[in-house]
This record gives C-alpha cells, structure tokens and sequence, in this order.
C-alpha cells in the first residue's frame, strides 16, 4: 500500500536533506532475532513481503540461539538492532552499556506453559514437585514461568525443578518423552503441538510483559536516525494492515516457516497480533513487570529508569 | 623317535615378493629336507633369501610356489612347535629382559616358580644374569640378541629355526654361547635350521651345510659334515676334515660373489 | 589378521553398499512401525527433501557454507596446530612451561565461548572459520608433538651426524615421522572441523547446514534436521576419502 | 632438542607458575584500561566469585555434577572405544565395510542431536554421561585401531610363533605397542569429555558447570561466564596430572 | 696432513647410564688416541662399552669423566666432519634406497647430477645397482646395512666411526666390501675407529687392534700391525704375522670371558 518514500516525518528531521533518501542505495540494517519463533512477527512479515525494500532498507537477518548472543552481537558492533527481551536492555544498563529500547512489537511473555493433554495437572499449583522445562535459564520464557508460579503459591526455587529445555524439536523432546511435565513453548511451536491434538496449554502468562523490543546502542540510534525511523515505521505499517487482515501476513509467513501448514500459521498468527502494542509503545506497567521480576531474580539490584532505557521519540 | 621321517620338507618351493613398483622373485624352486633330530645350517650370500625361507617354514609366509611340509602336513599358518630367532631380535620394549624370557614359558602355562627357575638358568647361560631387570633399550646389540636366544631356548620348540643368532656377538661370546647350544642340543636332540655367515661356525655345528646361491635364491650344493658327536665346538676347527670342508664349502659360495 | 590386509576394491565397496542399502533399509522399514517415526524421520523423506533442496537451490547455498567454513578451519588450524606442535617441542623449557596451558585451554567448551566469540570476531564468515580453528588446532597441535616424542632417536642421531640443518632435520626426519600423527589429528579433525561450523553456527548465523538444522529443530522439523546431519555425513565421508587416497600416496613406504 | 630432555621440578613448576601469574597479572591489569571489562571480566573478580560460591556451597553443587558426568562417561568411552578399535582392527574385511560409517557417525554435531538424546535417554545423569561418551568414544577408537595398525609386525610375528592365545597376544603385545595411542586419546578426551558435559547440561539440566555457564550467559554475567569456564580448566588440569603420572608409569621404559 | 697430530684422543673417558633403578658404568678410564689417517680397530667381549665409546667420539653422549677431543678440540655436541655406521643401520624408512644414500650428499649441497653419479657409484660398489627404487622395509637384513655403508662412504668423513659394519654380511661380501673400503682408505688415508667382532677382519684392516674388558670396559691391550700397505685383504690371512696376532689376540680376548 503506502508508497516506499511516503515519510512525512522524516523530513521533519533537520538533519535530513535529501528529499527521498530511499530507492538508489538502500540503507543497511544488520538486525538479529531469535529465529523459530515468531514473536517478532511484524518485522518477519516486513522482511518477507518486501516491506522494508521499498522504504528504503535493506534487512540483513541474522538469527541466534538465545536472547542474549544476540545482544551480545549487539554490543559488540555485529548487529544493529536486535529484536530481543527488555529484560536483556535492563542487565545492559546495569553493565554500563548504553543499549536503548526504541520500540515493542510484542507484549507478553510469548511463552506459554503446554502440557500433554492426559495430564493430570490443571492449574500451575498442581505442578508442585515436577520438572519443568524452559528454553533457557534465566531468559524470558524461564522469567514468565517463575512469575506464573510464584504467583500462584509455587515456589521456583523449592518446589519444581526448571531446567533447560531449548526450543524446538529439543524442547517437545522433554514434553514427549514425559521427561518435563511441562515446558514453555512459543509460537509457532504451540499452534503445532496444539494442532496434533496431545498438547493443551496449562498456563499463558496473562500479564504485560515487554517481550520483545526493538533495541539498539543509543550511540547507533543518534547516528541512524533516519534508518531507525524507517525501520520503525514499517514495522508499524506492517502492524495496521496485519490487525485488519491477519489472512494477509499468512503469505509472508510461509516464506518463513515454509515446513508449517497454513491454517496452522493462520491460527498462530491470529494468537500473536493482539499482543502487540498500539503504536508499538512499550508501556509503563510492561517495564515495570519486566524491572520487578528482574530485581526478583537479582539480576539488577537496583530499579532503572524508565526513561533511562526508552526512547519512543523515534516512532511513527 | 622317527630319526627317518623328514622333520620339515621343502619341495619347489618359490616365494615372490610384490608391490605396486617391483615384484621380486626371493625362492626359485628350493627342495631342501631336514629329518627329526639333524641340524643342518645355510649359507648364502646376503639377500639371496636365507630369511625367507625361514619365514616360510615358521608359516609367517606364504609360498607363491611348491609346498612346505611339517612333519609330512603342508605348513598353513604357525602350525607345529616351531620355534624362530628372528634376524632382529623381536625383544617386547615395554618387558624386563626376565619377562622377555618367561614368554615362552607364560604362554606353556608352566607355573611361576618353575619359571623363575628357568628363566634365571637361562640367563646365567647366556651370561646376562645380572640384567634381570633391565629393558632391551638399556643393552647392546649383542646382549639384546642373547636375550632372545634364551627366549628361544626357554621354548624348546621341536623345530629351530635360527636366523643369524649369534650376529652380533664378539668371538669369545659366541664360542661360549654355541657350545652351550650344542650341549644342550646333542642331548635332546631336536630338528635344526641354522642360518649363518660363519662357515666354521656353520660345520662346527652341523650334520649338513647347504649354500645357497645369490638371488633368486636356489640351493647350490649341500655338504654333508662326517664328523663324530659329540664335537667340540671350539677345538674341532683344527681337525683336517673340518679344514677340507672350510674351504671346498668357501669356494663353492665364491663363485656366487 | 594384521588391520593392513589388502582386499579387492570390488569386494570393499559392495560390502559397504550393502551395509548402508541395509541400514537405510531397516531405517525406513522400521520407522513408523517399531519406532515413532517423528522423531527419526525416514530415508525417503530425507531424500524427497535433498531433491526439493536441490530445486530451490538451498541445498548448495547452506552446504556451500558449513563446507567452505569448515574447509578454510580445517587447513589454517591444522597448519597451525602442527606448526605449533614442532616449534614448541624444540623450544625447550618453555614448552614444559606452556603446555599444561594449552591443555587447559583446549578443554574449554567452544559452545560457551561462541557467544565470546561474537563479540570479539563479529558474526562473519571469519568469525566462524576461527571457531572451526579453535576446534582444530588443539588435536593438531597435541599429535604434532607427540609425533616428535616419538620419533626414533637413531635417525636423529644419525642425520646429526651428517650435520644436517634445520630445515634438513625437518624435512628428511621430522615431518616423514610424524606423518603417521599428522594424519591421524586430520582425519579426527575432519568431525571437528564439522562440529565446530554448527556449533559457529548456532550463534549468529543465517546459512549454513548448522543453522539449517537448527531452524529445522525450531520448526519440529525432524527431517529437516535428519536432511542437515546427512549432508553433514556427506561432507566427512567426502573428506575422508580425500585424507585416505593422500595416506596412500604418504606412506606408501610401509 | 629431542622434547623428552628431563629439567628439574622446581625450574618446571616455578616457570609454569610465573607464566600464569605474568597473564593473569596482564589480564586483570588491562581488563578495563586496554579493553571494556565487560567482555573479559577479570581475575579478581573471578576469584571474589569463586569465594562467594564456597560459601554458598554452589561451587562443589555444579563443580561436582560436572566432574561426575565427565570422568565416567570418560572412563565408559575410552574402555569402549578401545575395546571397539581393538575388535574391529580384528574384524577383517567386515572393518573395510563398516569404518567409513563410524567416521560419518563421528562427525555428527553431538549438540544436533541433542533432541534424540532426551528422547532415548531422557534428561538424568545418565544421558549426559552417554553425551560425553558420544564425545569421546570416536577420538578413542580411533586411536586404539590407529595403534593397531603401527604395531612392529615382527613383534606379532614372534608371538605367533610361540603359539601364543588371543589374550596373551593382547596382554603381552596390542595392549603395551598402542599404550602410546591410548594415552594420547585419552589426553585429548579429558577436553573432550568435558566439552560433552558442558553440551549435555545445555538441555535438561539444573546443575553443573555447563548450566552455570549458560544460565549466567543469560543474565549476561561474564564473570560467572568465566568462572564456569575457569573451573572447567581446572578439572581440566587436574586430570591432566592424572594422565601424566599414569603415562609416567606406563611408558617407563622408553 | 699432520700424521702425528691425534685426530681422536680419548684421555681417562668414563661414561654412566643412569635410570630411576640402575646405574650402569659402560666405559671406566679409557684411553685411546687415533692419529691422522690410522685405522684402529676395537675388539672386546659383548656389552663391553664398544658402541658406547663411539658414541662419544661422535659426540652424541655426553662423557660422566675424562674426555674426549677432536683434533684437540674437547668434543660438545656433534662437531667435526665425523661419519658414523649405526649398529642397526638407521635407515630413513620413507626414503629410497637412493634417497637414503643421496642423504649426506643433499646436506652438503652438491649438485643432483653429481648425487646422481656418486650414489650410483656407491651402490654398484656395495653390490645393489638394481635396487635403488626400493624402500629399506623391502630389503633383507645386509643388504640394509649396505645401504648403510654406502651412506657413510658417501659423506666420505674425515674420521670414519664404523660399529660392526660389516655385521650381517655374508663370508664373501664381507670381504669384497672390506676390499673395496680397504682400498678407498688406502688412496685418501682417513681416520678410522672400526668395531668388528672379527678378529681377522681387525687384523686384515688395521693398523692397531684394540682390546677392551668385560664391562665396564677399559682397554686392555693394543696391538700394532705390522703388516705393509697396500695388503690385498684377503690372502694377508695366509701370513704368518697375522696368524700369531690372530692368536694373541683371541688369548686375550679369551682371558675376559
Ligand atoms: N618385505 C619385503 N618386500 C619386498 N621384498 C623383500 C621383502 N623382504 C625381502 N625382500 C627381498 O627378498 C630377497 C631375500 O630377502 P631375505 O631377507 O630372505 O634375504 P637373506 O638371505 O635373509 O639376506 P641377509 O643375509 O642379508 O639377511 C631380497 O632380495 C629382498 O630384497
Ligand atoms: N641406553 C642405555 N641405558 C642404560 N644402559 C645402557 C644403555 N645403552 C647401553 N647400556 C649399557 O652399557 C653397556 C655397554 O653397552 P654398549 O652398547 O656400548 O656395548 P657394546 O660393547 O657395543 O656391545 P655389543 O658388542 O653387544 O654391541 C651395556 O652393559 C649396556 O647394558
Ligand atoms: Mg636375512
Ligand atoms: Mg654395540
């Protein structure tokens, strides 16, 4: 739909100059992300529908195993904007390292608790004394689960075991075999499980929860402005059409799970657009969920400024 | 004892070496038989295949030609109570010159203590009775090879089969060691193929000597030693006969040279 | 019963032609009836997607990386390794001094140190063929030098004698003598350089038959992982063979 | 210049030690000046750490998970792999056959499969010693059959002619002429063994150095990056000493 | 050429092997000097401290007492122009026999064509022309050491240091080698140590025989030859000086063991 040059506030920047930056030499974006899971969806659609093609932006994807390599990239000048938990942009500011949240396109925790479907359990306090699997200690999904049970009476620490479950195939490995009660899946993963009709979902972290944000080295973001804005904007864009018609980001999503049926992806699709945020502002109480459960887990020791970490003066 | 069956028969026999580059013909139609009980020695010039037929007769090769026989069955593998003192002396690195000994005996199953008996019998013969404890690294040349001579003997094999023992030993050690040998062997009396580059040594030991001719390798002429037993090793070299048959056997191997 | 006999070529090969016709074949039977076919997927999936690869073009794509990654790794760290080896077995004291630290650093899980890594050497090409380096060079390096433990001191002895240089003692003595021990580390190595491009590609990557197989995994995909390790496979039976026929040529000598 | 040349213990041991304090010493001094702290943490701070985990007794919690994993899933792939390399040298032509297979198998990344591993075995210690088996296994058949076919071909010659049975001929000869292949995998599989243990605890783990490394990956803690790495080494040389005395005894006389 | 400056001088040598377990004294206060251009021979029982002697004229072990010089000089390390023949032959397994014999001319940087001729000429004089394609595992045992000797031969040193040569070669090839060598030493009058357990062999060729103890060696006797140059190697046997040196000799010898 929208034209690729059709940016209004980029000439109200005053360091722009040039009246259509785009079509010639296209800005590079080096972004990372945690491929296999579609949390990032607008920015997967945007790739893959040539959103960011035509505004100008040539997307080069990297894909990591966990949240935090990615970040690590980030810092270290490998990536430019990293598409990963606020969680990860707290522990940065804690290091000294000035990483900045610009924006979030989901949020919720973007894991969900699934567990076989005979299984006797039906709330998280029935789970007392179990195994419980997440991608990755210490990440968002194990963050979610703690919050979940805590919550509920369940003590993280005492009272179930959290291991590491990795994603994927690795992940309903532990499910499957009965070797993890339960284990924290995301999107696509649970549409799958859910669709071979053995699997339901036990707990769906119900809270805001900023997932994932659009992060970059403040440093980058100064010199970038225009690059950013572009990117955040198609994301945006991406957002508007999506919510109207869900059935159009099916198409692009194939691209990207090609192996995964449609009616599938649709559903999974369907599941994960009301999570993101009007405008892509990260919210207030979203950080603040993510900043308690970090002071929780003692990974900050002392609460960081939400206006420390966020820039939203960059969204469309 | 059978003293008329052939203890190892050898017929036509032939052995090729190949690779990818050379095949080289090492036995060319070798007839050659020892009976129970006879000692006989070959001489030859270097490379015409002594070794060889050796291997041949321990069944560690196997012959491109003719047969080999062992007490009258075709050799196929180690068969019979052969027992061989390699031109090398095949010491294990990683034993004491005492286990070195005691293999032999280990492998008969003979118990510890008769054993230890033996193998320190063994060794005050060939005068390496201090060496016990000793790895083959930490002795000479000559030392190692009496090593394995006492490994052989402590075998007593049926068959001897002995590839240059006394190499690298000086006179006097020889001497001492083969008249040792010859006692030990006019008693008991077992089947011997001695190989070697000291004729003397070859007639003072022997009933027969066979020279070979250079290669391919093909028996030249055989000597029989018509000298009474029991000999004595050392001073037999000043009997005529002894003289007499020196020089024919030396002459004989001339013409191969 | 020696481990060097030689037997046909022909008699070899079909014998290994059946071995895997009737591996696949049990697989294939098997998977599905005896065992959840899921989880192990099954040769002719695993084919059908080799050739659906193949049309797309992917096949070659990802392969070509992990190959190139894994091949550049193989020869700098081997290279290096060796070259290593030799020097610090002349090098005296030092090397007595050195060593318990190499060692130490080999045992280092690389699968940790990837995202180190990444932030040292970027999420390029150069960074993941210093992870297959990383892999590599340990064993390279460990063989090289216990090659020269174990070389015959007679020959040494003897090319003293004749006042050979360095470089003579090199070439005349030390490398033919541990040609044995540098072969040996190449062939282990050829899993290790293998390894070390997944493991490279884990992190930060967006090609390779590593990341292949893990975007597989992240989809429940299994023949898609099955379709990863075999190529994988491929790659080292490939290589293998290119170590064997240079062993030959190398110590045709035994 | 020959690599086995004796220097005293205490030149050894007082050059090793001012070697590691001369790079810790560099490290904790550049860490923060010549590059960001962050990335490198420092040996200060990883002492502080260790201290603070004594105390909360989460040292010996992981340290001894770890070492457990490692050194019987060490133990059980050496056995195995020598035994493995042992029969199949023996094995004729079937050896010709089936080893083009194992090196395929060998190069198959161990953190791939990963997901098969839960499945079969599922996430207890017993699945991570058969990881760390999986790691070590390879390097050591590969050795034991390597050593096989460098054995001195007389040396078998005279047992056969001593009529000696397969056991003797395993005690007396095998066994002693690929002690020196034996040791080197085993050298080389102590890194090996604790690489697999670290793979292992990647999934399905709660303790151990391995998921104390990742978890502090996560919270993007270097210094507990660095401190599971660093007592990863440690083991690392302990066992190492091990080897060397046990070589010591074995190879006295060389 | 100064004749009578001392090429080798061995003066009060002692030599240890020292283990964790034993502690072996190979060599006790040996002396010995080797004038320009002499050949000297060493006989003495086996173990005795032969090889161990020429070791350290060679440089390759280091003397526990005394010392050893070349051409006065202390010797630390290998340091003159001194040519060795191991007692097993140390042969390079990779090389061919032509590499391995092109070995010592390669190090000294003489040109392929000229390699080519020398080796050539060498191995026709040691009697293997048609194997110089073969590698040294594809050989019997003398024909390995005559790989060996034609090695030394063509580094052509200034002191020869030889350890039983002439081993595991047959009657006649030893003496058509010892003729050829013999001849070769007359024309350019190089210092040779030569250990052979060959007391003829020592006579034929020398022109001192020395004789050492039972380990731990020393030297026990020397004895000059006084025999005229050029001899033909050989028929000097049948010379009535040689056969009552010959005899001395082995009493002496005789005396140790
Ligand atoms: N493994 C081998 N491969 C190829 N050729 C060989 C091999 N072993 C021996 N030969 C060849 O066979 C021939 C005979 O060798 P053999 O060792 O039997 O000689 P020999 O009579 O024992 O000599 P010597 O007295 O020098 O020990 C030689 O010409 C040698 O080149
Ligand atoms: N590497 C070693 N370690 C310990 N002892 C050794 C070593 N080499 C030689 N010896 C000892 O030194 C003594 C002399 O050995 P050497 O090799 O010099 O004797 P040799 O006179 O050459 O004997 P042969 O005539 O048997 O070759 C022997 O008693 C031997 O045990
Ligand atoms: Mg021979
Ligand atoms: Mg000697």
């Amino acid at each position: 739909g929208n034209s690729p040059a059709g940016n209004p506030q980029s000439s109200g920047a005053p360091s722009e100059s040039k009246p259509a930056p785009a079509a010639a030499s296209p800005t590079t974006i080096k972004v990372g992300l945690v491929c296999g899971g579609m949390t990032p969806l607008l920015t997967q659609i945007g790739i893959n529908d040539g959103s960011f093609e035509k505004a100008g932006l040539k997307i080069e994807k990297t894909c990591f195993n966990a949240g935090a390599d990615a970040v690590q990239a980030l810092v270290g000048g490998s990536i430019d904007i990293n598409l990963g938990s606020y969680e990860h942009v707290l522990r940065q500011q804690k290091n000294g390292l000035d990483v900045k949240v610009y924006g979030e396109i989901y949020n919720g925790v973007g894991y969900a608790l699934v567990v076989k479907k005979e299984a006797p359990y039906q709330k998280l306090s029935d789970l007392k004394k179990t195994t419980l699997a997440v991608t990755k200690v210490g990440s968002l999904s194990d963050t979610g689960l703690r919050a979940g049970l805590e919550k509920d009476g369940v003590s993280a620490e005492k009272d179930v075991q959290i291991i590491n479950g990795g994603s994927g195939a690795t992940m309903l490995a532990a499910i499957e075999s009965g070797k993890a009660a339960g284990g924290m899946v995301s999107e696509p993963t649970t549409a799958q499980m859910l669709a071979s009709g053995n699997y339901r979902i036990l707990y769906d972290p119900p809270f805001e929860y900023a997932g994932i944000v659009i992060m970059a080295k403040s440093e980058w973001a100064a010199g970038h402005k225009d690059a950013m804005k572009a990117f955040l904007k198609v994301n945006h864009d991406v957002n508007e059409r999506a919510q109207k018609d869900p059935q159009s980001a099916v198409e692009p999503m194939l691209k990207e799970f090609d192996k995964i049926p449609q009616d599938i992806l649709l559903t999974a699709i369907k599941n994960q657009l009301p999570k993101v945020p009007a405008g892509l502002k990260i919210t207030k109480a979203a950080a603040d969920m993510v900043v308690s459960t970090q002071l929780e887990l003692g990974a900050i020791s002392k609460e960081i400024p939400f206006d420390k970490t966020v820039d939203l003066t960059l969204l469309p | 004892m059978k003293k008329n069956q052939a203890k190892l028969q050898v017929q036509n026999l032939e052995v090729r070496y190949s690779t990818k580059e050379h095949s080289t013909l090492a036995l060319d139609k070798v007839n050659l038989s020892i009976r129970e009980g006879e000692f006989v020695s070959v001489v030859g010039p270097s490379g015409c295949g002594k070794s060889t037929l050796l291997k041949v007769a321990a069944g560690l090769l196997k012959p491109a030609g003719g047969q080999a026989m062992l007490d009258g069955k075709e050799i196929d593998g180690v068969t019979g109570r052969v027992g061989m003192v390699f031109q090398n002396d095949a010491l294990l690195p990683w034993k004491t010159v005492y286990d070195n000994v005691r293999l032999p005996l280990e492998i008969q199953g003979i118990s510890r203590d008769r054993q230890g008996e033996e193998v320190r019998r063994l060794l005050r013969m060939v005068g390496l009775a201090e060496f016990e404890r000793y790895f083959p690294r930490q002795l000479s040349g000559g030392m190692r090879k009496r090593v394995a001579l006492a490994r052989t003997f402590a075998y007593d094999p049926e068959l001897y089969l002995m590839d240059e023992p006394f190499g690298p030993l000086d006179a006097q050690t020889r001497v001492t060691i083969g008249k040792e040998f010859l006692k030990m062997w006019e008693q008991v009396g077992k089947s011997v193929l001695f190989i070697t580059h000291d004729i003397e040594e070859a007639i003072a030991l022997s009933d027969r000597v066979v020279v070979m001719t250079s290669r391919p390798g093909r028996i030249k002429a055989e000597f029989e030693v018509n000298l009474e037993r029991p000999r004595p090793f050392y001073d037999i070299r000043f009997d005529a006969r002894f003289k007499e048959l020196q020089k024919e056997i030396w002459h004989c191997m001339a013409e191969e040279t | 019963m020696s481990g060097t006999e030689e037997y046909g070529k022909v008699k070899v090969w079909s014998g290994r032609i059946a071995l895997g016709v009737l591996l696949l074949g049990l697989w294939e039977l098997l998977s599905g009836r005896a065992f959840n076919a899921f989880w192990l997927s099954k040769p002719s999936l695993i084919l059908e997607r080799i050739v659906e690869m193949t049309q797309k073009g992917t096949l070659w794509f990802h392969l070509s990386v992990t190959l190139q990654e894994a091949v550049f790794g193989l020869i700098i760290g081997m290279v290096g390794g060796t070259l290593l080896g030799i020097v610090l077995a002349y090098s005296g004291i030092f090397e007595r001094w050195i060593y318990p630290y190499i060692m130490a650093l080999y045992s280092l899980p690389r699968v940790s140190l990837a995202p180190l890594f990444i932030v040292w050497f970027g999420i390029g090409m150069s960074s993941k063929i210093l992870m297959v380096v990383a892999m590599v060079i340990f064993v390279a390096f460990y063989n090289a030098f216990e090659g020269i433990r174990n070389i015959d001191k007679d020959l040494l002895d003897m090319m003293k004698t004749y006042k050979a240089g360095k470089l003579q003692k090199l070439t005349w003595v030390i490398l033919p003598s541990i040609t044995v021990w540098i072969l040996t580390s190449l062939r282990l190595n050829i899993g290790m350089a293998l390894i070390g491009s997944v493991i490279a590609e884990l992190v930060g990557a967006n090609r390779g038959l590593g990341y292949y197989i893990t975007y597989s995994s992240g989809m429940l995909d299994t023949t898609g992982i099955f379709t990863g390790l075999f190529l994988i496979m491929l790659i080292a039976v490939v290589l293998e063979q290119v170590v064997i026929q240079l062993e030959r040529r190398l110590l045709k000598y035994r």
